[in-house]
């Protein structure tokens, strides 16, 4: 019945994780940089830090009218109650990125990869660029996989993100952005 | 030219129409007088009033004048003065509005130190309602709706406009005309929040319910449980100190505000983004 | 030369509360029950401006005159 | 001359055509989750020589505004559900001084504290009968981040023009959601009428044309009274029961007789719907995807979109529902603009499509209750 016409992205795991920030960068990317329309949306409790949270973008050539993702093509996971949340609703055409570092039980309904998200950031700095590791991994993958092609470009990426980081902690995302690429090429 | 209260009272609209004896007119006329020495221009004047008896003052006047809900008095004057420091803003309330209903905004207001003048006229009960308690009651008083006496402690207005922060505070009765024009003077000169606590009758209800029958009466108790010797004042047992407790400068909101705007752009610039993009 | 006043009462304002009667220090003031004030001995006015300072209604003026 | 195109949450865009209407003072309180208005605001009003103000409450909030209005500020806040229900004491004062603000809710899940990051489409009737008294009031909802943006300089305009607050409903999908926003300089800006003539022989509340009077400033030559009790055109007490009569009709005709000016309504696809959805807020981004899916599936589904909901779009309901097979009014609440729409309707059913669990409503739920009241056609 429906035609897929948008690019649907779920980034779930924990508030203060970053999501948002990363949703916003790669909705910005979109629509200001690829002439696409995108919104992002985000869903989260009333604790700041460390309960559910969860950021949505769609993207697509044509206008958006539901806001949010009905069936999504691509969902990050960096938390386990976030990964259960979805492990069953992906389709064969949906992929699943996980933190293989803090999620144990990955039984899943699709295709789902994981990468040690945690560590990477522990290794290059600290928690605090999980969210850009985590950018720069879909990033990668979407220059290698058809059916996320409406995911913004590495550039258009780069240059949101430049956008939206205060210039002291731009060289620092930028490598934590790099990282993550490198991690899929 | 010298002015005189009939610039800022409007002689055609007399009589007040509050009760006999009621001193709000004493201190209207007060009000008036302190503006007329104090040459103020009447476009530049703006008098906020709230709900009760008080709260009718505005009726008289021929500055500008805002009367509004119960006890919002000084959170409109407070959007006033926000926008155009240079309005002598004026609060008239009554002990319910400003005190009680309106308490939150009084502490606030002083707090802030808003360049607004508070002048409370406080009869200790709700006038233009029938006579009910309100939070400046003395305990044990009688009103209509504490017919076995209150049991409720008043507030003392000053000592709660000085803990909050007022830079100017001061205590005058209807009886204590002389004072009482002398504190409205400094109240209005004082740059930031400033209260007058007007010991004020009413005949009608709270000296009908508290064997206090006639406004002589009444004045008579003013004249004898005021005293200047501000540590045997004591509200609480109907002893009321009259005086000035507090007289201090401190900046106003205006003032520090209008240095924030002299530097948003510059300050705006360096504010560090959050980065969790909330 | 002792100095005269005049002291005038708007009868139309004027509600009877007998303030101005009560706290005059030289007496000048006379009232019946519920009656306006009358000023019954001028001469004894000094000029101290309490009848007019404790009028609720703005009713009573007192205003210097010279002598005769 | 270049117009900015940016990325922004509906929170944000808000603020962005407040600032492009002339706003120059916001007093606040805060609340979730409405807090990222308040929190631009004061960030961006000194620099433009505005004030920010947060206020102990929100029922100080609005006699603020009030106060500032009266000084000549174009006046705004922002809130939600509880924050809402304070203020209404002093948006009949608004109303009744005839004080231009903006007031924004952003609305969330209820009653009480309920929750208060999840949206809702509840307080519809609130905004139209919240304060006491018989009264009329304008209500402008935004479906999509631009729209924050351009109504909002509508709904500084229409308080401007006619001297009345304007209610701002948003909601919490709205305010969150971030999508490309053109900050267009094309919307022409209007302020207050401000009088002419002797300044001693002003009535602040005497009506020029449109039946608006014209406003002055504390402050200026025009001396005024304003009051929140029951007065006539010098602004002085005035109980009267001819006068009460005059006042209260003004105040109601001043926007009724305006209503084809005031309202916004957008169709999409509705020339010849058998199937109408009528909607406004979030619920109708829904109601819109609704009608793109069921389009391709060869159905004829169409949506009036409304975004002015008060004054009520009458005329534009009734032409359309008479065209319409069947109508359906999708909103995040239990039945409320259906009940405006039902008044409408001649004896057509009108069909809600109702959710109250905090989450969105999804074009299949919508979908599905359409199909299942098709079929009993």
């Amino acid at each position: 019945m429906f035609l897929k016409t948008r690019t649907e992205i779920v980034l779930a795991g924990v508030g203060g994780q970053g999501l948002i920030l990363i949703g916003k960068i790669i909705g910005e990317a979109a629509a200001l940089f690829e002439g696409k329309n995108a919104v992002q949306t985000q869903s989260y409790g009333v604790a700041s830090r460390g309960g559910f949270s969860k950021s949505e973008v769609v993207i697509s050539d044509e206008e958006v009218a539901y806001p949010e993702v009905l069936e999504p093509d691509l969902v990050l996971a960096l938390s386990q109650q976030s990964y259960d949340m979805y492990r069953s609703k992906i389709g064969k055409d949906s992929l699943l990125i996980f933190d293989s570092d803090t999620i144990e039980q990955r039984e899943c309904s699709g295709k789902a990869i994981g990468y040690q998200i945690t560590s990477t950031a522990v290794n290059l700095h600290s928690m605090k660029i999980l969210n850009m590791i985590a950018l720069g991994i879909l990033a990668g993958l979407s220059v290698s996989r058809a059916n996320i092609a409406g995911f913004p470009s590495y550039d258009s990426l780069k240059k949101s993100l430049e956008q939206n980081t205060p210039a002291q902690y731009k060289n620092l995302n930028l490598e934590a952005f790099e990282t993550g690429y490198k991690l899929v090429n | 030219m010298s002015k005189n209260i009939f610039d800022y009272i409007i002689e055609d609209r007399l009589p007040f129409f509050w009760c006999e004896g009621c001193g709000n007119g004493i201190i209207l006329k007060s009000i008036a007088q302190a503006f007329a020495d104090l040459d103020l221009d009447p476009k530049n004047v703006v008098v906020v009033t709230g709900i009760g008896c008080w709260g009718k003052a505005d009726d008289y006047l021929s500055t500008n004048s805002l009367h509004v809900t119960h006890g919002r008095a000084l959170a409109a004057a407070t959007g006033v003065k926000a926008v155009n420091p240079d309005l002598k803003v004026i609060a008239l309330m009554g002990d319910g509005d400003g005190v009680t209903i309106g308490g939150n905004h009084f502490i606030h207001a002083a707090r802030r130190n808003m360049d607004i003048t508070a002048i409370i006229s406080n009869n200790f009960n709700y006038g233009m309602t029938g006579g009910q308690y309100s939070g400046t009651t003395p305990e044990p008083s009688f009103t209509s709706t504490s017919r076995y006496g209150s049991v409720e402690p008043p507030f003392d207005i000053c000592a709660l406009a000085k803990a909050a922060g007022a830079p100017y505070v001061a205590r005058a009765t209807v009886y204590h005309v002389n004072l009482l024009e002398k504190y409205i003077k400094n109240a209005i000169l004082k740059k930031g929040f400033s209260v007058v606590d007007v010991i004020n009758i009413c005949p009608t209800y709270y000296g009908r319910f508290n064997k206090l029958k006639s406004p002589v009466d009444m004045m008579n108790w003013l004249k004898d449980n005021a005293t200047t010797k501000l540590e045997e004042g004591n509200i609480y047992n109907n002893k009321f100190a009259i005086g000035e407790f507090a007289n201090e400068d401190k900046l106003d909101f205006s003032t520090k505000y209008a240095r924030i705007q002299k530097n948003a752009r510059e300050l705006s610039a360096h504010l560090e983004q959050d980065l969790s993009g909330k | 030369m002792k100095k005269q006043y005049t002291i005038s009462i708007n009868e139309k304002r004027c509600k009877k509360c007998g303030i101005c009667v009560a706290f005059c220090p030289k007496n000048v003031f006379e009232i019946n029950i519920n009656t306006v004030p009358r000023v019954t001995a001028p001469d004894a006015c000094i000029g101290c401006n309490w009848c007019y300072l404790r009028c609720p209604e703005i009713a009573i003026f007192v205003e210097k005159r010279e002598a005769v | 001359m270049t117009q900015e195109v940016k990325f922004l949450q509906g929170n944000e865009a808000c603020l962005e055509g407040a600032l492009k209407a002339g706003a120059r003072f916001y007093a606040g309180y805060p609340i979730t989750p409405s807090s990222e208005i308040a929190e631009m605001a004061s960030q961006r009003l000194p620099a433009v020589g505005g004030v920010f103000i947060q206020m102990e409450d929100e029922l100080g909030s609005m006699a603020a505004l009030v106060g500032a209005s009266m000084a000549g500020a174009k006046a705004f806040t922002a809130t939600s559900g509880p924050g809402f229900s304070l203020m209404q004491e002093n948006l009949g004062l608004a109303i009744m001084t005839e004080a231009p603000c903006v007031v924004i809710n952003v609305q969330r899940s209820g009653p009480s504290t309920g929750l208060a990051t999840k949206p809702a489409q509840a307080d519809v009737m609130q905004a139209r009968w919240g304060t006491h008294g018989d009264h009329a009031i304008i209500t402008l909802c935004p479906t999509s981040v631009q729209e924050c943006y351009d109504l909002m300089i509508y709904a500084f305009n229409f308080s401007e023009k006619f001297r009345t607050p304007v209610i701002f409903l948003s909601d919490e999908i709205l305010g969150h959601m971030r999508e490309k926003v053109v900050l267009r300089d094309d919307i022409p800006v209007i302020n207050r009428t401000f009088p002419q003539g002797d300044p001693k022989q002003y009535r602040p509340y005497k009506p020029g044309d449109n039946k608006v009077p014209p406003m002055a400033y504390f402050g200026s030559e025009y001396i005024f009274h304003a009051s929140s009790s029951m007065h006539d055109e010098t602004g002085y007490p005035n109980n009267t029961s001819q006068n009460a009569d005059k006042v209260i009709r003004r105040l109601y005709e001043k926007i009724y007789d305006h209503r084809d000016e005031i309202s916004i309504v957008k169709e999409f696809e509705t020339k010849d719907a058998d199937v109408l959805f009528i909607s406004f807020g979030s619920a109708a981004r829904s109601s819109r995807e609704a009608v793109n899916m069921m389009r391709k599936d060869g159905i004829k589904a169409g949506l009036l979109q409304i975004n002015t909901i008060w004054p009520f779009p009458d005329r534009k309901v009734q032409e359309l529902i008479s065209r319409a097979k069947v109508v359906l009014v999708p909103e995040l609440n239990l039945g409320q603009i259906i009940n405006e729409v039902r008044k409408l309707s001649s004896g057509k059913p009108v069909f809600g499509v109702n959710k109250v669990d905090s989450t969105i409503i999804t074009p299949y739920e919508i979908i599905d209750k359409a199909k299942e009241v098709l079929q009993n056609v």
